[in-house]
């Protein structure tokens, strides 16, 4: 890939607006890579946290929002329990997430689901399940 | 002793058990779970954008009931516990949130109560060794594998029932009732969580794990403490024994279950009968 | 040259043959390396005797000579690893002289297979434990050097 | 007939238990020289040393064998008793029978220990008998020092010493001191200004009683060895008279004529007759000659008809004086790597390319600029500023395999000092590691990109281009895996810091050694970090290997306690285990002189009466001599000898074998 860097995009809006939303600030991340060697499903992402971290510090917003990562986090912690600067891909990759969803664009269908999904799962699956990905 | 006890959505439904068991169990050892008198569904996951406040206010309802029914309000499902004990803090520590929250609500509350999982109460406040005397059939050393996940334990600082990186209350407590614990790798990696409505392949890979890790380890049962883990770690044994020759399921119960057991509940109303694998040749094996 | 007999006689008389060694080592790495050997208390064969030097460097090649023909079996030269002489670069120039010196060693007879170079820091205690050991058994297997000692003339 | 005593220790348990020392000790009498022998219990506790002084008078011995533990343990215990009882220290030796013998090998039945001990001892006492009594060697040292460069690791060499209350000559090669520090703008990690702390050492330099600063003046030439150096110096033709000139600065105002300022880094011009900086110590111009007219043609002497008390001297030249020391101190510093070996980062052909020197004096508020960052090209402030770490360090195909170890740090200082001077600023960083160890360097780092916003980007740059106006910057960052390409306003290279030019001519005058980067090599890089190989030579500041100011200046001071140390005795005594030439017979063959690693060894020429050279000889210079005995085995007349180890005690100890 190839990007040219600007300091309009660096500090851009739509990296102040996903900071604001997740209380985290991207320039503490010194990419060590420890949320990526502990997240339980770096594995699946187009961008594992550390990487996703790493675009968003470059100011590149949509090459973030264009990979599943934010689908594929289940907001376990791991990756800020281990952070050695206290920063929350989980809460990044929420904030990533709201911003998808307020502009109403829901990851998942509901009618989508399987219905013995919907009898057997327990409903706490149900209910953060349509927190995170439907509008 | 009374404690005001928080059951949550999925207690009510699909993990009756749990709930039957845990409230017998405390009849059994001399303390009542009285049920908050109006609650509603916590919201199963705790807003993680701090400037998400109306994720507050579902648990803050529930926290804003228990504080009208005593100091303390306990729960059994590990995402509850995370949810509520989250959700108190943040109402506790930040002023600014609290009165947007209580004002959107309607309802007086402080973040004065607290939030204490089941572990903690049978730790804390009933302490393990009454736990020990009071028990009627121990396990026979049944190896049983605690396994924890995340949300009893993360982000440490806000919740954490023990130490964050190698808790051992479960366990503690499973050897109380004549387990032998067995400690495996995979303790507290997640269990795949809501991505069992999306991405199931990710679930089983991800419990799968959980499963192979304990059973590597010797482990006969494993017990949780979440009804979703329950939910996944059960599912996801077919892939497991599909890509494992030789692969032999192993029960997962709620710590509850083996509990009652032990305190002497009969089968039924540990709600044996639930559970995916039966528990019950296992212990009858052992001559419990 | 009685008491050397006696010495002689109470090694052999453990029943095989036991080498003699003889070994030139510098004071600062091999020598302070061979003590802690000793303040460690490892334990090799006895086989050996020290002599010390300030530095390899100072290491006559004669002085080898001169051990085989009054009966070393075998010879051993050890000082400290390139770079950590205590003199720079004494050992340095020893190690350019062995080159040398190899062929005439060949040519006055001597199996270079008695002869051996090492390296032993003053913290290699192990090291010079296993270089005792195993010297000892490889001249052992070789056999007494008594063709040498039929050269050996006065000096 | 030697008269030699044996006395064999039992170490308590340590050695009895496994050797039989009574039988050594009655093996030993045996030995024809041995005239008295006895075992102990303890021989180094206060009765043993008595026991064995009361036999040395006893017995009238003349030779002393301790059978015992190492030499490193008690040699220099055995030998103070013997000191004190009237016999030659150097005439008693030790046998080892603890570490190498009674610890190693655990026959309880004591018949292996006993054979070995009486082995090493009879082969102890074939030695002793052949050793001479040694005299330890006094050599009386010169308290004076000379300090080499008057850098911040040389001012605070020669202002310790001085304050130790011995005199010291300071040589600095350019017209003023300070060295590279005086280039800097402000200094991390805590940013004070560097004139400002810099300035006042200078000054008390020039200022105290017992320094005598020779700048624009180099060392021609170090003879002698240590406590008795005798330096040749040349002192450059200034063209000032440093008596007469007050400092008024009238000539350079009125001189007619510039130059490039080499202070300035080609940064700025300065007049032809000139001070390298406002604060310079001493405050006294120099002329550059081949820049001015008057001495390359004859034409202008404008300076020195405005010159009021007659200072100017067009016919000055060089003078070598020579001053006598005994220590010195080697600070000559370093120098950045020339960037135009770079190519692809087009230094010298894009003006607003520049080194991270020429950074310093743009921040600089007495630089060319005034301290605002103005780009060299048209004077624009930059809106960014890309800096490249790295730039022919670790770079083992164009420049060297080392890390400068400093330029992380002066990026992310100068990325904060662009950042306080130009607040819109976005500076780049290309780095390939931070390397940031050292008391609260890493916290620095870490404040550079969390709180003034730099944008450290992992990986190096291929290439710098001009595009319309701006440095167009095409690197890599390796953490999102991308190529990337920044339009920038300049460029600051962080290039790697090497040795000064000369410097291997410098050392092989010193007789000092260098590594190939042509840094100088400590006697021991963990244990001896100040000292050469070269007994009264030290080192201190970036002469060694890229370091920074505080380090500098502790090995300044590090070496100055080593020269006090080495003055606090009027004489220095020395081991006798010298070398020493059998001169008659010397062929004069060199071939010790090629060995010894100290170059202790002299050619010395011996002449008769008329003063006809009749031959030559090698001799030992004693107060250089290490002791290594390399000379000996190289020798092929055999007539140099290592005392304490001479051939003779040699092959005595293995005729006892
Ligand atoms: C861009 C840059 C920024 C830096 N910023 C910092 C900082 O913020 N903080 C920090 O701690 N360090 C900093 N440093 C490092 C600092 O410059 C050095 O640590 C320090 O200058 C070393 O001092 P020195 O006395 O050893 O050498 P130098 O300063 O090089 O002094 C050597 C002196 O010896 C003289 N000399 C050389 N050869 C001879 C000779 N043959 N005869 C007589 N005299 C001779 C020279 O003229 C010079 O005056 C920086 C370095 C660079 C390149
Ligand atoms: C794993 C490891 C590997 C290392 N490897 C290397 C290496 O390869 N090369 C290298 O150069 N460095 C190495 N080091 C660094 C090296 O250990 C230190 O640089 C060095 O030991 C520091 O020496 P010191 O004398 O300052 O401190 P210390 O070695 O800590 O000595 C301090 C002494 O003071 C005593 N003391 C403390 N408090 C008091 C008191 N109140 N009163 C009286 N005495 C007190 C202590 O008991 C101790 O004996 C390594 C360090 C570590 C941890
Ligand atoms: S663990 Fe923390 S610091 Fe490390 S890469 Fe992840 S977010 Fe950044
Ligand atoms: S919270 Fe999300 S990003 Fe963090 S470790 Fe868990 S799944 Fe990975
Ligand atoms: S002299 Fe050495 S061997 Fe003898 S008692 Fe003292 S420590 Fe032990
Ligand atoms: S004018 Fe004369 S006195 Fe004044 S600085 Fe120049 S040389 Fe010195
Ligand atoms: S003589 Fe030389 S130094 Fe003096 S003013 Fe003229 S050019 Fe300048
Ligand atoms: S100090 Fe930093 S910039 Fe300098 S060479 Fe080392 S790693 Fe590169
Ligand atoms: S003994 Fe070593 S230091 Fe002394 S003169 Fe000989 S070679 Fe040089
Ligand atoms: S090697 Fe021997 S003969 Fe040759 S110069 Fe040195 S002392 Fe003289």
């Amino acid at each position: 890939m190839k990007i040219k860097l600007f300091k309009q995009e660096i500090e851009g809006s739509s990296i102040r607006q996903i900071e604001r939303s997740s209380g985290e600030v991207l320039k503490n991340c010194y990419q060590c890579g420890n949320c990526s060697g502990g997240c339980p499903v770096s594995y699946e992402m187009d961008l594992p946290p550390s990487q996703a971290i790493r675009f968003l510090q470059l100011g590149k917003v949509e090459e973030v929002k264009k990979a599943n990562s934010m689908w594929l986090c289940v907001g376990c912690q791991q990756c800020f329990s281990r952070c050695p600067k206290s920063v929350s891909a989980a809460n990044l990759f929420e904030a990533l997430r709201q911003m998808s969803l307020r502009q109403g664009k829901d990851h998942r269908e509901i009618r989508d689901l399987p219905v013995s999904f919907l009898e057997k799962a327990p409903q706490q699956a149900i209910v953060c399940g349509f927190r995170k990905l439907v509008s | 002793m009374k404690i005001p006890y928080y059951p949550g959505c999925t207690l009510n439904t699909v993990a009756k058990g749990f709930d039957v068991s845990a409230r017998e169990s405390a009849r059994a050892l001399g303390f009542e779970m009285e049920e908050l008198g109006q609650w509603n569904c916590c919201g199963a996951s705790f807003p993680l954008s701090p400037d998400n406040l109306m994720g507050l206010t579902a648990p803050a309802k529930v926290l804003a009931s228990a504080a009208r029914m005593g100091d303390a309000v306990t729960t059994l499902c590990s995402v509850c516990y995370n949810v509520l004990k989250r959700t108190n803090k943040a109402l506790r520590d930040d002023g600014e949130k609290r009165s947007v929250v209580t004002g959107f609500i309607e309802e007086e509350y402080d973040g004065s109560t607290e939030v204490i999982h089941f572990l903690e109460v049978l730790r804390d406040r009933v302490g393990f060794d009454r736990v020990r005397e009071s028990v009627k059939r121990p396990l026979g050393g049944i190896r049983a594998a605690a396994y924890y996940g995340c949300m009893l334990l993360r982000p440490a600082g806000e919740v954490g029932i023990d130490r964050h990186e190698g808790p051992t209350i479960m366990e503690d407590l499973l050897s109380v009732l004549g387990c032998e614990p067995v400690d495996f790798p995979n303790k507290i990696e997640c269990c795949g969580a809501h991505l069992a409505m999306t991405r199931t392949d990710v679930v089983e890979r991800l419990s799968g794990n959980v499963l192979e890790s304990a059973v590597d380890c010797g482990a006969e049962v494993v017990v949780t403490s979440c009804p979703l883990c329950q939910y996944n770690l059960e599912k996801s044994q077919a892939k497991v024994a599909e890509r494992r020759a030789g692969y032999r399921h192993v029960p997962v119960v709620y710590f509850t279950q083996l509990l009652g057991i032990a305190l002497g509940q009969s089968d039924e109303m540990a709600g044996l009968g639930e559970n995916r694998w039966d528990v019950r040749p296992l212990l009858e094996a052992k001559g419990v | 040259m009685d008491e050397k007999d006696v010495s002689r006689t109470a090694q052999d008389s453990k029943g095989g043959f036991e080498p003699r060694i003889m070994a030139f080592v510098c004071n600062w790495c091999t020598y302070a390396g061979a003590d802690l050997a000793g303040t460690s208390r490892m334990e090799y064969k006895e086989n050996v005797r020290i002599v010390k030097l300030p530095c390899t460097g100072r290491i006559d090649p004669l002085f080898i000579i001169k051990a085989f023909e009054n009966g070393a079996d075998g010879v051993l030269v050890s000082g400290c690893h390139p770079g950590d002489c205590h003199y720079t670069t004494g050992n340095y120039h020893a190690r350019r002289r062995w080159i040398a010196f190899r062929s005439l060693m060949e040519f006055v007879g001597i199996d270079l297979r008695r002869l051996h170079f090492s390296w032993v820091s003053a913290s290699e205690a192990l090291k010079w434990v296993d270089l005792i050991n195993n010297v000892t058994d490889e001249v052992r297997k070789l056999g007494p050097f008594a063709e040498y000692k039929g050269l050996k003339q006065g000096w | 007939m030697a008269r030699i005593g044996v006395f064999i220790c039992q170490c308590g348990n340590n050695i009895e238990s496994t050797v039989d020392t009574k039988s050594v000790s009655e093996e030993m009498e045996k030995v024809p020289g041995v005239v008295f022998s006895c075992n102990y219990k303890f021989m180094c506790s206060s009765p043993g040393q008595e026991m064995l002084k009361e036999a040395i008078k006893k017995h009238k011995l003349d030779g002393v064998v301790v059978s015992a533990c190492s030499p490193h343990m008690h040699e220099k215990t055995f030998r103070k008793a013997c000191e004190s009882a009237g016999l030659n220290p150097y005439r008693c030796e030790i046998a080892n029978i603890r570490e190498q013998c009674s610890w190693v090998h655990h026959d309880k039945t004591k018949k292996t220990g006993t054979v070995k001990s009486n082995d090493l001892t009879r082969m102890t006492i074939e030695r002793l008998k052949r050793n001479r009594p040694l005299k330890k060697i006094n050599i009386p040292v010169n308290k004076r020092a000379l300090v080499i460069g008057g850098g911040i690791a040389g001012i605070q060499a020669a202002l310790d010493i001085a304050e130790g209350g011995r005199e010291v000559i300071l040589v600095e090669k350019e017209p003023s001191i300070g060295g590279n520090m005086a280039r800097l703008s402000e200094t991390f990690p805590t940013m004070d200004c560097s004139q400002c702390i810099l300035t006042p050492k200078m000054v008390e330099a020039e200022l105290h009683e017992r320094i005598k600063i020779y700048t624009y003046s180099e060392v021609e030439g170090l003879d002698g060895y240590i406590g008795n150096f005798t330096v040749r110096i040349r002192k450059k033709a200034k063209y000032v008279d440093e008596e007469l000139c007050t400092g008024c600065g009238e000539c350079i105002e009125k001189c007619p004529f510039k130059a490039s300022s080499e202070f300035e880094l080609g940064l700025n011009k300065r007049k032809v007759i000139y001070t390298p900086f406002p604060q310079a110590v001493p405050n006294i111009p120099v002329i550059d000659a081949p820049n001015c007219t008057m001495i390359q043609k004859g034409k202008c002497g404008v300076c020195a008809k405005v010159c009021g008390p007659k200072a100017i001297d067009f016919e000055q030249t060089d003078e070598i004086v020579e001053e006598k020391v005994g220590a010195v101190v080697v600070a000559t510093g370093y120098e950045l790597m020339p960037n135009e070996r770079f190519g692809e980062y087009g230094y010298g052909r894009i003006k607003d390319v520049i080194n991270g020197l020429q950074f310093e004096r743009l921040a600089s508020s007495s630089g060319p600029t005034g301290g605002e960052i103005r780009r060299p090209s048209d004077g624009k402030v930059p809106e960014s500023v890309v800096f490249i770490q790295c730039v022919g360090s670790r770079d083992e195909a164009k420049g060297v395999s080392y890390c400068s170890k400093i330029c992380c740090m002066y990026t992310a200082k100068h990325t904060m000092l662009y950042k306080h001077k130009v607040h819109e600023g976005q500076a780049y960083v290309f780095y390939m590691d931070i390397r940031a160890g050292g008391k609260r360097y890493e916290e620095f780092t870490r404040r550079a990109i969390e709180d003034e916003g730099a944008m450290y980007l992992r990986g190096r740059v291929s290439r710098v281009y001009e595009r319309g106006g701006k440095v167009v910057v095409q690197g890599a960052d390796t953490l999102s895996a991308s190529q990337v390409e920044i339009e920038a306003d300049m460029v600051v290279l962080a290039t790697a810091i090497v040795s000064r030019t000369g410097a291997d001519t410098l050392a092989q005058r010193l007789g000092i050694g260098y590594d190939r980067y042509r840094f100088y090599n400590e006697y021991h890089p963990k244990l001896r970090p100040v000292e050469t190989v070269n007994a009264g030579i030290y080192l201190a500041g970036a002469c060694v290997g890229p370091m920074d100011i505080p380090e500098s200046v502790s090995m300044g001071s590090a070496a100055a306690s080593k020269v006090l140390a080495l003055f606090s005795a009027d004489e220095m005594a020395r081991e006798p285990i010298v070398a020493g030439v059998d001169k008659t017979r010397c062929n004069a063959c060199w071939d010790c002189l090629v060995a010894c690693p100290y170059s202790a060894i002299e050619k010395e020429e011996v002449k008769n009466r008329q003063g006809e050279t009749v031959r030559w000889n090698a001799r030992v210079n004693e107060g250089v001599c290490q002791g290594c005995g390399v000379c000996v085995a190289a020798c092929r007349s055999k007539v140099i000898d290592l005392a304490g180890y001479t051939d003779e005690q040699v092959y005595a100890a293995i005729s006892a074998f």
